[in-house]
């Protein structure tokens, strides 16, 4: 059953060196905060799973906590590349990294797979596309009905999967909503999940029976980190930070920079500094 | 080359305005973040009102006031005439055969309309790590065609590309059909100079219609292959005073938007 | 592009004899005003698809329109059998039908694969269970990374979809809310889909952005019949009629009355006769 | 046989009290119509006030006021958690692993479990079309285990039932295993006579505990197998005064509601 934790022990009771791990978010909701506290906390070996890994990967592998990267699109969304993960990729700095690449599709359906508990996923996908051949995950199955090859690929299953939400209610039922991403399949495909929220509320007695909510027996760990998805945006209570998207392109070009920044920033930092870094982006009522 | 002092518009205007005009109202658009989404905006603003936009992040029917920084941004989702799940957005909507125009651009793009967006030099030991092809592989395969935006340059229109991130025609001809991709692939390119279509038969693209003051020595000195041009060359209408000021109030408004603090600091 | 019609034009326009017809609705919802129209218009030879075929499906076989079901659950949903589907199986009466019958499981994963567009579902299921023997459209796919052995049945892809809804705005996208069942899926399954809905509004601006909103563009007419799903119910407008499926069981138990109730109430009656059947069932405000 | 009258409460009383029972706080439990669906309830309005009962209509963590009729009834989704889609009901949450127990009920049942709800005769040609197997064939397999209730007859438990509508054990056995079946099945069976759990080995199901003032005799003569005791048999608590008030009001507020314009009459 869940339990209402600070950050820094929701973190440490559910992620160890060498997990598989997703910090899911399609540009709303990325649980920087939680990603943060994984980089204070100085974890090793990571299977880092996320279908547009964007700064907070960027972060963990230039800090060199992942052993290998899964994803679909590894870009600073809308400015351009990730000069970090590319320095991993390209010249093996600060370690080397392991790539399993996807298409935005097959990372969706391999995700949809793991919450339906299912082994692969099968779905009409990569006809002619490059990445097959350099993927040895992508594979096919044959309709038995229609003699149509299908692409499939393994069911993703983290170890454990963060995400940021808007709420939780007392009993600790998740509400998402907005851009809902891939946040409800990511959260039931792992073994474990780990949600920050912005605020805790009494109850959802009021919400719309059709709204997404994770019910509380899904859930590990619950921790209250208002702007804890900053740089990025949660729906109703703050706006994305797109100058810090811009910025980023130029932290990330130099390693020194880059270091400086995450000690500044993260390792001299904590969860309640979020709160402040979302002031003004917060609209006007 | 030609640009807004001597015509009154920039060729990345024309090039926005001319894509734009590709686009119809019962078209539904699977929209790439850049020139295709100022096209598409640009579109659903003046002669295309009731236009489909869906961007990849789940948002459906969305009607921007602002051009989106990410796809994700939290205007679309609030614009829009429903947000669904990422995953029924590849399986329902994509796979599911309901997109008319999937819109791309490209970084690396070859004659037959195939697209890289993934890696410069070897994929194992690549010489630039680009993001990848995000939802662009199945975009190229599901959506009934395809419309490609990019500005021209010998870095990215090239004979042999490194990397198949996204299948136009293979190496031409029926490539697709052999594939068992049953969609028509690239139908159009609109680049900074010029529209191209493929040819019928061999799936090459050809420049049919140049902006207006291009030349075609332009087109062929931008280019990295060889460049077949239609006997019965049109010339792109210019932008109207509507196409250019909807297009530039619009970037105007998402400039303001996306220096972040702009709208916060008003709070 | 959507067309709003008066249910008769709607009906007489998108429905043929021979049609494979699904009108879906799971307990909440059901489509009856649309099925007694089509019932009024006499067609025949229709494949009749429903996870749970109920009241409104038990009169179209009995009405000798069906010439072959494709159902998970053929029964009065708490109250027992369905008595004119038993005559048509055990007896032939009034005509013999062919049976096509699946699990839950197996007709929801088929509908979701009709709506992305895929030829088969692959899911776990059916195992150790009769109806994989005597339902040639049950097989299996292996999966191609564990080895393990997946039931798949073809996806469901009708002619036309019948829905009933709570309302649509006035460009004709529409609001599904409460128990939505499978009918987004049937919906996006069908060649082409009618939508009948209890009122038309203004805008749906005030809505929540992850409700479940039918886009215009996915359905080829909608048509106003408030009370259109009695004896089910609309969520938000009026109660089920549960009385109504009591008695439902002794007015199928025989072929006289049977005939009788439906000439009264279905061939001599009209799509404006429904909202007088709801007005003791709406809720005190 | 016992009624009211004599002991204070009917068989079938004591039958929904023994399976509310077994059921705990943080158990999932899928939720079939009728016998089942009372026992889930009472457990959650007495012992077990945190458990999670899902219906397949696609209500989750719900708490009615009145029993549903139908397994879609609006009350159902009014006190939900949450209400999802059917395809993703059987997707996520049942094939996903994450119910404690599936309940069912049973037309036709046999000594390992194995359960009968779609035809009496031959499948071809019945002798009576009953409704089917709904949910219940995965429900069965995707379960973690599998509780069952039913009144005892001899026409319901058979030695050798029509139709494997959904799969309990099999032959008994590890009968399960080799078809694949990770779950571990049914694992109790409440009659309105005793209580049943399989044998450890062979997984017939063996009687472990007589409801008050029921027989040996009375079981035997109401199944339709040769039925095994187990060596201690106990005798099932009677029903608590908070147990049957419980379940009475329950069903009282469930009949008046059915009346179908009950409600609606007040308005």
């Amino acid at each position: 059953m869940v339990k209402f934790l600070p950050l820094k022990e929701a973190v440490a009771q559910n992620l160890h060196d060498g997990d598989t791990v997703a910090f899911e978010g399609f540009t709303h909701l990325i649980p920087t905060a939680a990603a943060h506290e994984a980089i204070r906390q100085g974890f090793r070996d990571l299977t880092l799973i996320r279908m547009t890994p964007d700064l907070i990967y960027d972060q963990m592998i230039g800090m060199g906590m992942a052993r290998k990267i899964v994803f679909s699109y590894v870009g600073n969304p809308g400015v351009g590349l990730l000069r970090r993960a590319r320095d991993a990729i390209e010249n093996g700095f600060p370690r080397a990294i392991e790539v399993e690449e996807h298409s935005h599709a097959g990372m969706a359906n391999a995700y949809e797979a793991g919450a339906a508990g299912l082994p692969c996923a099968v779905f009409r996908g990569y006809r002619g596309a490059g990445l097959a051949a350099v993927n040895p995950n992508i594979k096919s199955v044959t309709c038995p009905f229609t003699g149509e090859v299908l692409a499939a690929v393994p069911a993703i299953r983290p170890d454990v999967t963060f995400i940021h939400a808007q709420k939780a209610d007392r009993k600790g039922n998740v509400l998402v909503e907005g851009i809902i991403g891939i946040q409800k399949e990511a959260v039931l495909a792992a073994k474990r999940a780990v949600v920050t929220v912005e605020e805790v509320v009494d109850n959802f007695d009021d919400l719309h029976p059709n709204l997404t909510v994770l019910p509380n027996w899904t859930i590990a760990a619950i921790s209250v980190v208002p702007g804890g998805s900053h740089p990025s945006y949660t729906h109703g209570y703050y706006e994305r930070d797109n100058a810090a998207y811009l910025e980023w392109d130029e932290i990330a070009a130099d390693r020194d920079r880059f270091q400086a920044w995450m000690h500044k920033n993260v390792i001299e930092s904590s969860a309640e500094d979020f709160a402040g870094r979302v002031e003004h982006l917060r609209k006007a009522a | 080359m030609s640009d807004a002092d001597n015509l009154g518009f920039t060729p990345n205007e024309m090039m926005t305005i001319a894509a734009s005009r590709a686009l119809r109202s019962n078209d539904v658009c699977f929209v790439g973040i850049g020139a295709p989404s100022a096209a598409c905006n640009v579109a659903r603003l003046t002669h295309a009102p009731d236009i489909t936009l869906i961007y990849e992040s789940g948002t459906i029917g969305t009607a921007p006031d602002v051009l989106p920084l990410s796809i994700g941004d939290g205007e679309l989702c609030e614009t829009a005439v429903t947000t669904v799940a990422v995953p029924e957005m590849f399986r329902y909507w994509l796979q599911g055969g309901r997109i008319s125009i999937g819109f791309l651009g490209a970084a690396q793009l070859d004659k037959f309309g195939n697209i890289n967006t993934t890696v410069i030099g070897d994929y194992a030991h690549p010489k630039t790590r680009l993001p990848g092809g995000g939802g662009a592989p199945e975009i190229a395969t599901s959506s009934r065609q395809v419309y490609i935006t990019m500005a021209q340059s010998k870095r990215g229109m090239v004979e042999k590309i490194d990397f198949f991130t996204s299948f136009g025609h293979g190496e031409g001809g029926d490539h697709r059909k052999r594939l068992g991709i049953d969609t028509a692939g690239p139908t159009l390119l609109i680049t900074d100079l010029a529209i191209w279509k493929p040819d019928p038969v061999t799936k090459e693209f050809t420049v049919v219609s140049l902006h207006p003051g291009v030349s075609l020595e332009q087109v062929q000195a931008t280019c990295g292959w060889t460049v077949k041009f239609a006997e019965a060359l049109d010339e792109t209408p210019a932008p109207t005073e509507l196409e250019l000021k909807t297009l530039r109030d619009l970037q105007a408004r998402t400039k303001a938007a996306h220096q972040g603090t702009a709208k916060g600091k008003a709070a």
